[in-house]
C-alpha cells in the first residue's frame, strides 16, 4: 500500500494506530497519519469516512481511544484545543469561525492583543494586521468590521489568524467550499506561500480539481480506516474516486448518453423572464426562456448574480421590474408561496441556514414543504406524512435512523437529500437547484445529478447552479453566464466546454483590451 | 476625526427632522386629555394680571386605586388654572427613588409648593433639604414621613389610627361583653402608614377586650384577588368560627365578601359575618346600604381644597398648622340612606 | 406515535432500558415535582384528596389548585407559542389581561360604574373582550413580526403602558358588574358542581391542542421558530405566522383576564393579571421547553403551570407569607432547572461511572487492610 | 510574496462599504437624540429651567444608580445573555443596608463591602448556572428577582428608616461645580453640582469604558456575543467568560444598590421594582442589542439620561388625566424603539426599514466621498 518515496524527509506530525469509537459506532480504527513540514497533503474520504473525526482527534476536540501522536518523533498529548495550539496546529474551517461583530485586525488578534501598560494597543494591533494582511496579499482593512468583508477575505483573514499564532501545521478543513474559481486561487496561492515557509498543511475538500492542483500527498479514509497514503503524481482522479468509494463508479460517458435524450419538447417555454430584475444591488434586468425537460445551468463566479437570479424567478428576493411569464401566462410572484403555487421548487444554496428546520425531524422536514403549500387548515395526517417520508427515504435512499430522527443528526449528504425529497413532494414542474452538491461526498453527488438527469426527462424543468463546472457541463443541456450581477450571454449545448465558459465568465475579448 | 464630525452633523440634522416629525404628531395626541378638563379655564379667564402659582405635586402612583385617582383628582380640579395655580403632576409609579427625582426636578424647576404624597415613609433629607435651600415651602400629603419637622410646613391628611378606633367602636356596640368575637384582619401593604394605624387601633382593641380573639392576621396587598384567596383558606382553617372580618380597605373587603358568599356563608346585616371596611368609595357605600358592609369608615381622599387652602395662608404671609386633618365619618349599614351614597363622587 | 426516537448522534442508540425511557423524557422532571408536591401535602394536609361540596361547588385542595391555577393556564398556552416561534417572550400579557377585561366591563355596564343590569348582551361584551386582547395581540405582533423588535423590548411598551390604558377604558375607575351572570364565567353556572374556571382552562387546553392536532400551526410555529429564512423559502410567512400567534397570546390573555375579572366580579386594571407573565415563562420553562424556541410541548407547559401553582398553593397553606413565596418559589425552582438541565444529568452519569469504577478498589482496599489486621491478629 | 493574483472586479473586497458598525450608528443615533429632545424641551419650556446647569447634571445625579444597573446589563448582554435580577438586587441591598445600620448598629463603613458581597454573590451564583450547567439566564436570573424579592421580605417587610448620621452625610454631600451657576427667583445662587454617586457611576463608566476597548476580558465579551462558537475556537474562554461577565453584572447592581440607598435612604419592601425594565430599556436605546455582541456603554449612560429627560419632561406636558403620563412615557419608549428598528434594520437585510437604513448608510458613507470630490473640483477649477 505504502507508496511513499522514501528518500523523503521524515515526517513532523505523525499519529499512528489511532481508533475513536462512539456509542454504537467505530468511526475511527487503527488509522495512521503522517505530515511533514512544507507539505501540502489532501485528506480524502467520503462523508463519514472518519476525516472530521480524525482532525477533531487531533486538535483536541476528541479525546482518541487508542494510538498516538508524535511531533518531531516525540510523543506529545493533546487533551483539549489549547494543547493542540501549544503544540502548533491550528485549524481553519468550512464555516468562517470568526467573530462577525468585531473588526478584521481583532479576529486576527483576539487573545493575543499587543498590550502597552497592560491596556490592548489598538494602533499597534491595526499596524501589525495592516503587515500581516499585506504580506499575504489578502486585501482587506484591518478597521473594517468582520462581516462587511466577503466570504472569502474572511476565510483568508481566518488562515491568515491561523498562521500568525506561529502555527507549524495547518488544518484547512474545506476551506474553498463557499468560494468561487477565482477565490479559490487566492487560497491557493496563500497556501503555496505558507507551504514554503515550512508549514504542513492539511486540506481537506470535496473538488478532486482542486486536489490536484494544490497538494502534494493524499490519505485515503474510507469507513473509519486508512486505505492508503499516495503521492500526488502517482494517483489517477479515477483510481481516487475508486479508493474513496470502494468500487468503480460509473463514467461519464454514462451519464452523458442519458443527458442526450433530454430536448426541449414545448415550444411555449415554461418560465419566461423578460427584464426581470431585484433591483440593481441583486440582479440587473434580464431575459431568459426555460422550457419543458431542460436543465439550464447558471454559471458565474460566486457573487455574480446567479443565485439572485433564481432567487428572483422564485420570488424569494422580490422582483423589482420586468415580466415573468409561466406557461405564457404573466403572473406577479411575490413571495415563495406564489412561486410554489406556480410549481416551481428551490433548492437553496445555503443547506445549513436556509435549507434544514434542524430540530425538525427527516419527516417534518420531507412534507414541510406540502404542507406549507396547502396551508394552515388542510393538514396532512400523520398517516399521510409517514406514508410520504417512508416513501421519500427510500426512493433516494436517506440513510436515517428512521423518520423521526431529528434532521440535524443526518449528515450532509443526506441532509440535502431531505430537502430534495421536501421539495420533489410537492410535486413542481420547475427545479431551482442551487449548489445541490455542495459539501457532499462523491456517491451522493453522482447519485443527485443522476437524479436531476432522471427529472428532467420526466419532462420538469430544472435550473442548476454549481461551482464545480465538470458537473454542470456535465448535465446541463444549455448555459446561462452570469458576470457582475447581469446575464452576459447564454452558450448552447455545442458550447459547453471549459475553456468556451471560462472566457464568457471572464468577460471573452473585452478584457484583453 | 473631521470625517467623524461631519458624519455626527449630519445624523442630526436628519435625526432633528425625524424628532420634529414626532414632536408634531405628540400634542395632538395629547391634547385630547387637556382640552376635556381645561375647556373651564377658557371660559373664566383667571385674574389676567396674578400670575399663576405653580405647584409641583408628586403622586405616588396616580391611578393606583380609585381612593388614588380621587385624590388626583382633587388636587387637579382645585388647583386648576381657573383658580390660579398651575399644577405639575408627576406619578413616580411607587419608586421612591424616581420621586424623590421628581421632587428634585421640581425644586431645579423653581415650582412655587411642592406637594408630596410619599411612596416612601424614610429617606427624605437630603431632598428636602435642597427644598428648603431653594427657599420652596413642602407639603406633605395623606402619607407621613420620618424626616425632621422643619423640613417641611406641614402634613394633611387622615389619622388612620381615630379611623381604626372608629371601626373597633362599632365591633364593641355589636357584640356584647360575654359573646365571643373572632376576628380576622385582611392587612394593607404592609408598612404603609394607613395599615399601621389601622392594624394599630385593632390590636389595641383586642387587647382591651378579653372575649376578643385575633384569629389571623394577613396581608392582602390591597388587593381584592389576593384578599379572596387568603380569606377562602381561613375559611377553610376556621369556617364557622369567623364572626368578625376587618378588612383594611374596600377592595379587600369586596374579596372576603366574595369569598364568604362562595362558600355559602352569609354576611353582612344583623346576623351574618360583620364585615367592616375602610376608605367609603361609592361603591362600596352602596354595599353598605344593601348590608353587606356592615362598617365602612371614611378615608377622606380630597385634599386639594385644605391643600389650596394652606397654599393660599402661606401666600397671605400667615403660618399654616403642623398637622391638618381632613375630616372623615363612619358609616353603619342601618343608618345609611341612599342620598349619601348618590352625594359620593368617587 | 408509537415510535418516538428522540436527538441521537449515531444511529444504533436509540434502544433504552426502560427506567432510563421513563426519565429520559422532557416531561419527566416536572411530573415529578408534581408528584413530589402532591405528595408533601398528602403528609402535612391529610385531608389533601378530601372533595366535598359546599354551596353546590366542589371544594377542596385539589379543585381549588385546579380553579387558582386556571388563569395562568391560559396565559401559558400563548406563552408557549409565543417563546416556540420568536424565542422570546411576551411581557405584555397582565396588561392585556386588564385591557380585554376593561373593554368587557365597558360594554356590560355602559357608564355605570356599578350595576346589576347589563346594557350589552353578555355574549357580544366577550367577544369584544377577546378582540381587545387580540387588538394588544396585533400591536405586539406588528413590532415583532413588521418592525423586527426584539419580542421583551416590543412588549415591553404594552408592559409598562397597559394598565393605565386599561384605566382609561374605564372612566379611570373601577367597574362593579353586580350582574350574577357575570360571574357564571369565574365561579359557577347554575347547576354545575365544578367552578367555571376549571372547565374553561380545560377548554382553551383543548382548543389550542385541537388548533396544533387539525391545523398545522405547531408545524408551521416551531419551523419559523427554528429557522425563520427555511420557513421562509419552504413557502410559510414567517411574518404572518409571528403575527397570528402573537394575536392568539393575545386573545388567550384577553380570555384569562375575562376569567380573572369575573372571578372577582369587578373591572380592577390595577391588579388583574399581576406579575403573572414571569409565572407564565416560569412555567413555559418547567414544561422543558427551550425559551430559545423552535420545539415547544403544550403538555409540558400545563404541568409547568400546574407545578408552579400547586407550590404556591402549598406554600400558603404552609403558612408563608405572599411576599415572602418568592424566596421558596425561587430555589424550588433552580433546583428543579438544574436538575433537568443535560450538563448536570451528565456530572451525574459521570459520578456514578466514577463511583462504579471506585467501588472495586475501595472493596480491595477495605479488603487489604482487613487482611492486614486479620495478619496482625494472626502474628498476634 | 510576488504572485500576482488574478483579479476581477467583482472579487474586489468591499473595504470601504459599509465604513460605520452598527455600534457606531447606534451611538450616534442615542446621542442625537438625546440633544435634540433636550434642546426642544428648553425651548418648548422655557419656565422649568431647562437651561440651567443643575437641570443637566440633576439628570445624572438622579439616575446614577439605573447607570450601574444598566453598565451591569450592558456587559451580559453584549455576551448574549441577560439579568434581569438587578433591580431586586437593589432593593435587597438597601433593605440589608437600613437593616444593617439601624436595628444592628454597624458601622456606615460595613454598607459598603457588604453591598458589594451581595451583588458578587448574585453574581457568581448566577454566572455559575448560565455559564457551566447552561440553564437559560432568563430563567435564572428570574429565579434571581424572586429569589431577592422575597429576601427583602424575609428580612423586613416593613419599610426601615436609615438613621446613621455617617451614612446621611454621604447620602447628603455634594461635589460642586465651579462657575457652573445660576440665580434663582428669588436670588440664591443655585450651583450644579454632582452627588458622590454621580461620580462613582462615572468613574465606573470610564473605568468600564476602558475595560470594554482596551482588555482582553472586554474584547472576549463581545467575541463570546458576536459568535461564542467561533470565541472558542479562537482561544476564548467561553463559560468563564460569560460567568465573569454575570459576576461584573452583580457587582455592578450591588454598588448600584449602594448608590441607590445613598440617593433614597430606606429599606423598602418596594424599592427596584422594575428597574430591571429600566435598565434594559436604557441599555438597549444605548444601542445595546439583546442578541448580544453590540453595544458601547457610553451609549448606556446616554439611554440613561434619555429615560432621566423624559422622567422630567412628561409632568410638563401639562396631562391632567392621571393615567395618561405613564401612557406617554411609553409612547416615548416606543418612539425610540421603533425608530431604531427602522434605522438598524433589526439586522435583516429585507424590508423597508433596512432600504430605508441602507440608503441612509450609503448617504453617510458617501458623504466624506462627495465633500472630497467638491474639494478636488474647487482645486482643479482654476486650471480650466
Amino acid at each position: 500500500m505504502n507508496m511513499i518515496n522514501q528518500n523523503s524527509p521524515s515526517p513532523a506530525l505523525n499519529m499512528i494506530g489511532i481508533g475513536k469509537s462512539f456509542p454504537g459506532v467505530r468511526a475511527l480504527h487503527n488509522v495512521d497519519f503522517n505530515l511533514r513540514s512544507g507539505e501540502i497533503h489532501a485528506l480524502m474520504g467520503e462523508n463519514g469516512a472518519g476525516k472530521s473525526t480524525l482532525i477533531k482527534v487531533l486538535t483536541g476536540v476528541y479525546a482518541m481511544d487508542e494510538g498516538t501522536v508524535l511531533i518531531d518523533n516525540a510523543p506529545v498529548v493533546i487533551k483539549s484545543p489549547k494543547d493542540a495550539h501549544k503544540q502548533g496546529i491550528s485549524t481553519v474551517y468550512q464555516e468562517v469561525n470568526l467573530c462577525p461583530n468585531l473588526s478584521v485586525a481583532e479576529n486576527l488578534f483576539l487573545g493575543r492583543e499587543p498590550r502597552s501598560l497592560g491596556l490592548i494597543d489598538w494602533r499597534k494591533m491595526n499596524m501589525q494586521s495592516a503587515d500581516l494582511l499585506r504580506e499575504l496579499n489578502i486585501s482587506a482593512s484591518p478597521t473594517a468590521q468582520l462581516d462587511s468583508c466577503s466570504i472569502a477575505i474572511q476565510q483568508m483573514i481566518a488562515i491568515a489568524r491561523a498562521v500568525n499564532t506561529k502555527c507549524r501545521f495547518l488544518i484547512l478543513d474545506e476551506p474553498t467550499s463557499s468560494l468561487d474559481s477565482d477565490e479559490v486561487k487566492r487560497i491557493f496561492a496563500l497556501m503555496r506561500q505558507l507551504k514554503e515557509t515550512g508549514v504542513g498543511i492539511i486540506f481537506i475538500t470535496h473538488f478532486l480539481e482542486q486536489v490536484y492542483e494544490v497538494c502534494d500527498r493524499i490519505t485515503v479514509l474510507r469507513n473509519g480506516e486508512r486505505v492508503g497514503e499516495y503521492d500526488i503524481c502517482n494517483l489517477s482522479r479515477l483510481e481516487l474516486v475508486t479508493k474513496m468509494m470502494g468500487k468503480e463508479i460509473e463514467t461519464l460517458s454514462e451519464l452523458r448518453s442519458e443527458k442526450e435524450k433530454v430536448k426541449p419538447e414545448d415550444e411555449i417555454p415554461f418560465v419566461e423572464a423578460n427584464g426581470l430584475s431585484s433591483g440593481p444591488s441583486k440582479v440587473a434586468p434580464f431575459d431568459l426562456k426555460m422550457y419543458k425537460g431542460e436543465i439550464v445551468g447558471f454559471a458565474g463566479l460566486l457573487g455574480s448574480g446567479r443565485s439572485e437570479l433564481v432567487r428572483s424567478i422564485y420570488g424569494a428576493d422580490k422582483a423589482v421590474r420586468g415580466q415573468l411569464l409561466i406557461k405564457g401566462k404573466s403572473t406577479r410572484i411575490n413571495n415563495p408561496l406564489n412561486a410554489m403555487k406556480h410549481s416551481m421548487a428551490y433548492l437553496p444554496e445555503d443547506r445549513k441556514e436556509d435549507g434544514i428546520l434542524s430540530e425538525l425531524s427527516v419527516r417534518e422536514n420531507i412534507i414541510i414543504a406540502l404542507q406549507a403549500k396547502r396551508g394552515l387548515l388542510r393538514r396532512i395526517s400523520r398517516a399521510e406524512a409517514e406514508k410520504y417520508a417512508d416513501e421519500y427515504i427510500k426512493l433516494l435512499s436517506i440513510k436515517t435512523a428512521n423518520i423521526e430522527t431529528p434532521i440535524k443528526s443526518l449528515s450532509g449528504g443526506n441532509q440535502q437529500k431531505v430537502i430534495l425529497a421536501r421539495w420533489l413532494l410537492t410535486n413542481p414542474e420547475f427545479m431551482i437547484l442551487d449548489e445541490p452538491t455542495r459539501g457532499i461526498d462523491v456517491g451522493t453527488k453522482t447519485e443527485i445529478q443522476k437524479l436531476i438527469l432522471t427529472l428532467a426527462s420526466e419532462g420538469k424543468s430544472i435550473a442548476f447552479i454549481s461551482s464545480e463546472m465538470d458537473e454542470m457541463i456535465r448535465t446541463c443541456s444549455r448555459m446561462v453566464v452570469m458576470r457582475d450581477r447581469q446575464k452576459v450571454g447564454e452558450l448552447g449545448e455545442e458550447n459547453l466546454d471549459h475553456s468556451t465558459i471560462i472566457r464568457t465568465i471572464a468577460g471573452g475579448e473585452k478584457s484583453n483590451e | 476625526m473631521k470625517k467623524l464630525l461631519r458624519l455626527i452633523s449630519f445624523v442630526c440634522i436628519f435625526a432633528l427632522l425625524v424628532m420634529a416629525g414626532a414632536c408634531a404628531e405628540k400634542p395632538s395626541e395629547t391634547t385630547v386629555p387637556v382640552g376635556t378638563t381645561t375647556s373651564k379655564s377658557v371660559e373664566t379667564t383667571p385674574n389676567a394680571g396674578d400670575e399663576l402659582i405653580v405647584v409641583g405635586f408628586a403622586q405616588c402612583k396616580a391611578d393606583e386605586s380609585d381612593w388614588r385617582m380621587a385624590n388626583t383628582k382633587s388636587m387637579q380640579e382645585t388647583l386648576s388654572e381657573a383658580n390660579g395655580y398651575k399644577l405639575i403632576l408627576a406619578d413616580s409609579n411607587n419608586d421612591a427613588a424616581k420621586q424623590v427625582a421628581d421632587v428634585q426636578g421640581f425644586i431645579d424647576q423653581e415650582v412655587d409648593y411642592i406637594v408630596i404624597a410619599a411612596v416612601n415613609m424614610d429617606g427624605w433629607d437630603t431632598v428636602l433639604t435642597n427644598a428648603k435651600n431653594a427657599g420652596i415651602p413642602v407639603i406633605l400629603m395623606d402619607r407621613t414621613i420620618n424626616a425632621s419637622a422643619d423640613l417641611y410646613t406641614c402634613w394633611v391628611g387622615s389619622d388612620f389610627k381615630a379611623e381604626g378606633v372608629k371601626a373597633t367602636d362599632w365591633i364593641s356596640t355589636r357584640f356584647t361583653a360575654d359573646q365571643e368575637v373572632n376576628i380576622v384582619n385582611l392587612q394593607g401593604q404592609l408598612g404603609a402608614s394607613a395599615q399601621i394605624g389601622r392594624t394599630e387601633a385593632l390590636e389595641d382593641a383586642v387587647a382591651a377586650n378579653s372575649n376578643w380573639t385575633l384569629l389571623a392576621q394577613q396581608t392582602g396587598e390591597w388587593s381584592t384577588d389576593t384578599a379572596k384567596e387568603i380569606m377562602a383558606s381561613w375559611i377553610q382553617r376556621h369556617g364557622d368560627k369567623i364572626n368578625v372580618v376587618y378588612a383594611e380597605n374596600d377592595n379587600m373587603a369586596d374579596g372576603a365578601i366574595q369569598a364568604l358568599e362562595e362558600a355559602g356563608m352569609k354576611v353582612g346585616g344583623d346576623d351574618g359575618v360583620a364585615i367592616i371596611s375602610f376608605d367609603a368609595n361609592r361603591a362600596y357605600l352602596q354595599m353598605t346600604l344593601e348590608g353587606k358592609i356592615n362598617c365602612n369608615v371614611e378615608c377622606n381622599p380630597l385634599h386639594g381644597p385644605k391643600v389650596a387652602q394652606i397654599i393660599q395662608t402661606i401666600e397671605g404671609g400667615g403660618s399654616p398648622a403642623k398637622v391638618e386633618v381632613v375630616e372623615e365619618a363612619a358609616f353603619y349599614y342601618d343608618t345609611i340612606t341612599q342620598e349619601i351614597v348618590d352625594a359620593r363622587a368617587y | 406515535m408509537n415510535k418516538i426516537n428522540r436527538g441521537t448522534e449515531f444511529p444504533g442508540t436509540t434502544h433504552k432500558s426502560i427506567p432510563r425511557k421513563i426519565f429520559g423524557h422532557k416531561l419527566a422532571i416536572p411530573l415529578l415535582v408534581l408528584m413530589a408536591v402532591v405528595v408533601q401535602n398528602i403528609i402535612t394536609t391529610p385531608n389533601f384528596f378530601d372533595i366535598s361540596i359546599t354551596n353546590g361547588l366542589l371544594s377542596g385542595y385539589i379543585p381549588n389548585i385546579l380553579d387558582e391555577a386556571a388563569e395562568l393556564i391560559i396565559i401559558t398556552l400563548g406563552m408557549t407559542l409565543v417563546i416556540a416561534v420568536s424565542g422570546g417572550v411576551d411581557l405584555s400579557v397582565g396588561p392585556t389581561m386588564a385591557i380585554a377585561a376593561s373593554f368587557c366591563g365597558l360594554l356590560l355596564n355602559g357608564s355605570e360604574y356599578r350595576t346589576d343590569v347589563f346594557q350589552n348582551p353578555y355574549i357580544l361584551a366577550i367577544f369584544i373582550g377577546l378582540l381587545g386582547g387580540a387588538l394588544c395581540g396585533a400591536f405586539n405582533g406588528i413590532m415583532v413580526s413588521y418592525l423586527k423588535i426584539q419580542p421583551m423590548i416590543a412588549t415591553l411598551i404594552l408592559f409598562t403602558a397597559g394598565r393605565s390604558i386599561a384605566k382609561q377604558i374605564t372612566h379611570g375607575q373601577t367597574i362593579y358588574i353586580m350582574n350574577p351572570v357575570y360571574k357564571w364565567l369565574g365561579v359557577q353556572i347554575p347547576g354545575v358542581p365544578v367552578r367555571t374556571t376549571i372547565i374553561v382552562s380545560m377548554v382553551f387546553v383543548l382548543l389550542v391542542v385541537l388548533l396544533i392536532k387539525l391545523t398545522s400551526l405547531g408545524l408551521f410555529v416551531q419551523s419559523v421558530g427554528i429557522n425563520n429564512s427555511a420557513a421562509r423559502l419552504v413557502g410559510l410567512n414567517s411574518r404572518v405566522v409571528k403575527f397570528m400567534v402573537f394575536v392568539i397570546c393575545g386573545v388567550l390573555a384577553g380570555a384569562a383576564g375575562l376569567v380573572g375579572s369575573s372571578s372577582v366580579g369587578s373591572v380592577n386594571s390595577g391588579e388583574l393579571g399581576m406579575s403573572i407573565e414571569m409565572d407564565a415563562i416560569l412555567a413555559v420553562a418547567l414544561g422543558g421547553n427551550s425559551l430559545s424556541g423552535g420545539k415547544f410541548s403544550i403538555a409540558g407547559s400545563v404541568i409547568g403551570a400546574y407545578t408552579i401553582q400547586a407550590i404556591t398553593t402549598t406554600l400558603y397553606a404552609m403558612n408563608v407569607r405572599a411576599d415572602q413565596l418568592n424566596v421558596f418559589k425561587a430555589v424550588i425552582i433552580v433546583v428543579i432547572i438544574v436538575a433537568s438541565s443535560e450538563i448536570f444529568k451528565e456530572r451525574i452519569k459521570k459520578l456514578f461511572i466514577r463511583l462504579k469504577q471506585l467501588l472495586p478498589k475501595i472493596r480491595s482496599t477495605l479488603g487489604n487492610i482487613a487482611q492486614k489486621m486479620l495478619r496482625r491478629r494472626g502474628v498476634q | 510574496m510576488n504572485i500576482k493574483l488574478p483579479f476581477t472586479k467583482n472579487a474586489l473586497p468591499p473595504v470601504t462599504r459599509k465604513r460605520i458598525s452598527n455600534t457606531g450608528i447606534l451611538l450616534i443615533i442615542t446621542v442625537t437624540l438625546f440633544f435634540t429632545l433636550y434642546i426642544a424641551s428648553t425651548i418648548l419650556f422655557k419656565s422649568s429651567n431647562f437651561a440651567k446647569y443643575s437641570v443637566f447634571f440633576n439628570l445624572l445625579n438622579n439616575k446614577a444608580h439605573i447607570l450601574l444597573l444598566a453598565l451591569g446589563l450592558t456587559v451580559v448582554l453584549i455576551t448574549g445573555s441577560i439579568d434581569i435580577s438587578v433591580g431586586s438586587v437593589t432593593g435587597l441591598v438597601s433593605m440589608v443596608i437600613a437593616t444593617m445600620l439601624t436595628q444592628k448598629g454597624f458601622d456606615a463603613i460595613w454598607t459598603i463591602p457588604v453591598s458589594l458581597a451581595i451583588g458578587i454573590a448574585f453574581g457568581v451564583v448566577q454566572g455559575f448556572l448560565v455559564a457551566y450547567m447552561e440553564i437559560q439566564p432568563f430563567i435564572v436570573t428570574l429565579s434571581g428577582l424572586f429569589f431577592a424579592r422575597g429576601m427583602i421580605s424575609v428580612i423586613n417587610p416593613v419599610s426601615v428608616p436609615i438613621t446613621d448620621k455617617t451614612f446621611m452625610s454621604w447620602s447628603g454631600a455634594k461635589v460642586y461645580i465651579p462657575f457652573l451657576f445660576n440665580e434663582r427667583k428669588n436670588g440664591t445662587l443655585d450651583i450644579a453640582y454632582l452627588t458622590p454617586a454621580a461620580i462613582v457611576a462615572i468613574l465606573v463608566l470610564i473605568l468600564l469604558i476602558i475595560a470594554m476597548k482596551k482588555t482582553k476580558f472586554g474584547r472576549a465579551l463581545y467575541a463570546v456575543g458576536g459568535n461564542p462558537q467561533s470565541a472558542l475556537l479562537m482561544g476564548v474562554n467561553v463559560r468563564r467568560t460569560k460567568f465573569q461577565a454575570h459576576v461584573l453584572c452583580g457587582l455592578l447592581a450591588g454598588i448600584g444598590g449602594f448608590l441607590f440607598t445613598l440617593f433614597a435612604p430606606s429599606g423598602n419592601p418596594g424599592n427596584g421594582v422594575g428597574y430591571e425594565i429600566d435598565a434594559i430599556s436604557s441599555s438597549v436605546i444605548g444601542g445595546v442589542m439583546l442578541s448580544g455582541g453590540v453595544g458601547l456603554p457610553v451609549g448606556t449612560l446616554f439611554g440613561v439620561l434619555i429615560n432621566s429627560l423624559i422622567e422630567r419632561v412628561v409632568p410638563l406636558l401639562g396631562i391632567t388625566e392621571a393615567s395618561w403620563p405613564r401612557i406617554i412615557t411609553s409612547a416615548f419608549l416606543f418612539v425610540f424603539i421603533v425608530l431604531q428598528s427602522i434605522f438598524i434594520g433589526a439586522g435583516n437585510k429585507k424590508g423597508v426599514s433596512a432600504i430605508l437604513m441602507q440608503k441612509i448608510k450609503a448617504r453617510i458613507s458617501a458623504f466624506p466621498k462627495r465633500f472630497k470630490r467638491i474639494f478636488q473640483r474647487k482645486k482643479t477649477y482654476p486650471d480650466k
